[in-house]
């Protein structure tokens, strides 16, 4: 479908631009959608697959899990101590947003070679700096991670930020814009123009003064978002609230096509009303904004005051800015004058239009196929090669990294970052679950079907050995570009591997995150399927470590 | 020679450290401030060299360390 | 007896506190909102950890503005316990109840470590229930942490044996290896270490306890100054 | 009325920031750089005051938040 088959008539450049921005790859994923038929994703344990702003697995005594991964990339390249907080700030709101007390951060991230270049340092110090310093604040502990370098990340580091919360069943909220005449209102920090300035936005419409002063960097308020967080929270105990979805990747545009859909209904809003940080703002500018810190909330209508006093409480302010209607469209205004008039589910991913790519089996692929492991020539000098191991910074400690995440606060860390996988208890219960984030890259380049399976496996047996049972996994699927069909091959055969891993452990897919284009003119980053896996331990003092415990304790290997 | 630096974040980032603390500078009675920025102010000691090598390096200093140019601008003075 | 956590906006570590004090210790325990007017009676209050206000300009420096902390202040002067761990400490030595100031910690980066402790006095409503030379193993976690005052502040302060605890590996840059100090009155205790965060054999470590049950103590008046 | 207030660490406080950048900068070539410190720069807005009482604010302002006389010291601007 074209967007004139969806309006009957040629947008106006706000239309266009809204069009554009839900359309892109980052919001529609029209390039991944099709495969993500593959995945199973359903189960007697899940009360939320993906789709929502993250998914729900049970874990029993009335609790559940909401969980989800989400890449931060192209920021992190630019900025890395803001790209990586600002990735951080946006997962935990999409966590909160589900009504979920975030619990734990965890973290994956790919760099270049350190050894050879100075960015590459920089960038690892800024993105570590910037997660420590958002989780950190905001008081959520980041419990555990992975690291690893490799040349094909070179151009293209990755980012990659975790969040897990806890949620009573009768607590689950979703981003829902339903009942005709609740009001649309928007807490949080003022919209500013960050944000704006991707690939899809049309800059036509934009004055030179707007054009200065638009910035695709932004700055992450973490004591914004812990006030956000605790009021938010607050509010969906009142049960006044309908529906909340946090502003992210398109901004209030997304926010309201995608509260609306979900809601079977119709929304208008008027950009006047949008508290801003800047003057003069264009209503593109507020539609397309990505300002960070700041939520949407749809409330029963004549409970606005009750609404505005808690948020009042946290020291921010809760304004009106629309209301739901019931024709199905989302009508924006600018005072009085209509601005955009669009069919609310047009906008979303299920109108977006979807590529069936073309793909083709590379020829690295059939060249490593031919390996032998019986053509390696044997070390002279295992001493020798283990020191060169254990100098790889693949393989050395990880310490000074999860030594500046504030792993600790809440007190609820039984298995602290340094074993195979964090386990958190859950207050109130005898409960515990068991974290981890895995992808061994290089396998999955080189077969990225086997390497995507061992990615969840592996996260598997670091669950396991801590003591817990598998229970769903999140992904984070960073690729090349689909439209070379070798790229397309890889992204296809991982999610293949996926799905069959998943399947054979019963540990569905309930959330997850695509970013395509990782790559500069010369050469694509290695697949990166992250696994991010949450366990149930029914027992909290049945956990296990990774430590050697006693002198004169029997090790065993257990496997092929 | 010394020399004073003053980096400042540029005008289209956001400044959540500057709006926080106006707002506290609201509440504790200064209701007429209206907008906080807070930047860096970097005091150097360069040893003897002239003007003219002073600002050369000092612009060098900015753009490779003491700024981070994608959110910040920065401008400086030769105190002599 | 009766413990008041405050909760700041920002604060992280208040609900550890209560925990700790209500769930392992047994405690009597409240939080207090930080725009509480009119604040109730308490034997002692705690400035909990975290990032009060963001912890913007400088840490601890927009807290002592908020309602409640002139009566906190109040309770101090008539010599009732007053603790501030971590984010709270900062918020004291900015008051002007603790001297000195904490500074970005030596090598700039945040640190989350178990770290080991040296009781330096034992005379106090804090320590009682150590011994003189005692290590204790403590979380840290904090960017700022690192100890300074000027020099004949901290001659008086040693004089007056208001040092308390001392890193046995000074993590942070913190004069003489601070990590914990009070008042000359010893009733206003500020420490960088978490004891919350050590009072539990699930989490590992119960040697936090020392610190509350020392208060605990006092309290019951088991203990007197000097 | 535009303001601009700097704060700067007393003399006798260690700044391990500002040594942490000298070193740096002496590693990359300046090893004429001696000494480097870090201080605050804070622009401010204060609506329509006069000269006077923008100077008196910024005082009160100084001693009260933006400066942690402990250890810092702070100078101020008032510029029109
Ligand atoms: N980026 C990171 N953030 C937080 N923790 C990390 C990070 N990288 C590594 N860790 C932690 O360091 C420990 C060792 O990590 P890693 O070397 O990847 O171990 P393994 O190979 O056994 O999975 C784990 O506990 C992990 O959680």
């Amino acid at each position: 479908m074209k967007i004139i088959d969806y309006i009957g008539r040629e947008p106006n450049l706000l239309e266009l631009n809204m069009y554009g921005v839900m359309w892109s790859e980052h919001c529609s994923y029209k390039h991944s959608r099709p495969l993500f038929k593959h995945f199973p994703t359903s189960g007697e344990k899940v009360l939320q697959g993906p789709g929502e702003n993250a998914g729900i697995v049970d874990i029993g005594d009335n609790l559940a899990i909401v969980m989800k991964i989400e890449s931060h990339n192209h920021p992190s390249a630019i900025e890395p101590y803001q790209g990586a907080a600002t990735g951080v700030g946006g997962i935990i709101r999409d966590i909160f947003a589900m009504g979920a007390r975030p619990i734990a951060l965890l973290n994956s991230l790919r760099f270049g070679e350190i050894e050879k270049y100075d960015r590459v340092k920089y960038l690892l110090e800024g993105v570590v700096e910037g997660i420590a310093g958002y989780g950190n604040c905001i008081g959520i502990p980041t419990v555990g991670g992975e690291v690893y370098f490799n040349k094909s990340y070179n151009g293209n580091p990755l980012v990659n930020a975790m969040c897990v919360g806890v949620i009573e069943h009768d607590k689950i909220h979703r981003g829902n814009a339903s009942g005709v005449g609740n009001s649309i209102m928007y807490v949080g920090a003022a919209t500013g123009r960050d944000g704006i300035g991707g690939a899809s936005f049309a800059s036509v419409e934009l004055t030179e003064e707007s054009e200065e002063k638009r910035s695709a960097v932004q700055v992450g308020d973490p004591f914004m978002e812990k006030l956000l967080l605790e009021a938010c929270l607050e509010l969906l105990d009142t049960g006044s609230i309908i529906g909340i979805q946090d502003l992210g990747a398109a901004g209030l545009t997304s926010a309201c096509c995608e509260t609306a859909t979900r809601g079977e209904g119709g929304m208008e809003i008027d950009v006047l009303k949008v508290p801003r940080r800047e003057k003069g703002m264009l209503p593109v500018e507020v539609m397309i904004s990505e300002s960070q810190e700041r939520m949407l909330v749809i409330v029963e209508k004549g409970r606005e005051e009750e609404v505005e006093k808690i948020v009042e409480k946290w020291g921010l302010h809760a304004v009106v800015i629309g209301k739901v209607t019931d024709n199905g469209r989302l009508v924006v205004k600018e005072g009085d004058g209509i601005v955009a008039d669009l069919p609310a589910e047009s906008l979303d991913s299920s109108g977006a239009p979807k590529y069936y790519r073309d793909y083709e089996i590379p020829d690295y692929y059939r060249e490593a196929k031919k390996f032998r492991p019986e053509d390696i020539t044997e070390p002279k000098n295992y001493n020798d090669t283990l020191t060169s191991l254990l100098k790889s910074p693949n393989i050395a400690s990880k310490e000074w990294i999860y030594r500046q995440y504030d792993h600790m606060v809440r007190t609820n860390t039984v298995i602290k970052p340094g074993s195979d996988a964090a386990v958190l208890r859950i207050r109130g219960t005898k409960k515990a679950i068991a974290l981890t984030t895995d992808c061994n890259s290089r396998y999955c380049y080189l077969d990225p079907r086997e390497g995507s399976k061992i990615a969840v496996l592996e996260a598997a047996r670091n669950i396991i050995c801590s003591g817990g049972r598998p229970l769903a996994i999140t992904d984070g699927l960073n690729f090349g570009n689909p439209e070379k069909p070798d790229r397309y091959w890889q992204f296809r055969e991982s999610i293949i591997g996926i799905s069959e891993a998943c399947r054979e452990l019963d540990t569905p897919v309930i959330s997850g995150n695509v970013s395509f284009y990782n790559e500069t003119d010369t050469q694509a980053i290695y697949p990166t399927p992250i696994i991010g896996m949450v366990g149930v331990i029914d027992d909290v003092e049945k956990t296990c470590s990774m430590d050697f415990k006693a002198v004169g304790d029997i090790i065993l290997q257990i496997g092929e | 020679m010394k020399a004073k630096v003053y980096v400042t974040l540029k005008k289209s980032i956001a400044d959540p450290q500057g709006n926080a603390i106006g707002k506290a500078l609201n509440k504790i009675g200064y209701d007429n401030v209206e907008d906080v920025r807070i930047g860096k102010l970097i005091e150097t000691e360069l040893g003897e060299v002239t003007k003219e090598t002073a600002e050369k390096q000092l612009k060098e200093m900015c753009e490779k360390l003491l700024a981070n140019t994608v959110i910040e601008q920065y401008s400086f003075e030769v105190l002599g | 007896m009766k413990f008041g956590i405050v909760v700041f906006p920002g604060s992280n570590c208040d609900i550890d506190c209560y925990h700790a004090l209500r769930d392992s210790l047994n405690q009597d325990v409240d939080y207090i909102w930080h725009d509480t007017e009119g604040l109730k009676e308490y034997d002692c209050i705690i400035l909990p950890g975290g990032f009060s206000y963001g912890d913007y300009l400088r840490c601890g420096a927009v807290a002592p503005f908020s309602k409640v902390m002139d009566e906190i202040r109040v309770h101090a002067e008539k010599g009732k316990l007053l603790v501030g761990i971590c984010n709270g400490f900062q918020i004291l030595t900015e008051m002007g109840l603790l001297p000195g100031a904490l500074v970005r910690n030596k090598n700039l980066k945040f640190i989350c470590n178990t770290v080991p402790l040296k009781v330096e006095n034992i005379d106090t409503p804090f320590t009682n229930r150590c011994d003189l030379g005692q290590v204790i193993n403590i979380p840290i976690a904090h960017g700022e942490g690192n100890y300074v005052v000027e020099k004949d502040e901290l001659a008086k302060m040693k004089e007056n044996r208001q040092i308390l605890f001392t890193y046995q590996e000074n993590p942070n840059g913190s004069v003489l290896d601070i990590a914990g100090i009070c008042n000359e009155g010893k009733n206003v205790l500020g420490m960088m270490p978490h004891p919350e965060r050590a009072c539990e054999e699930l989490l590992g470590n119960r040697e936090g306890r020392l610190v509350f049950e020392s208060i605990i103590s006092f309290l019951e008046g088991g203990w007197k100054s000097e």
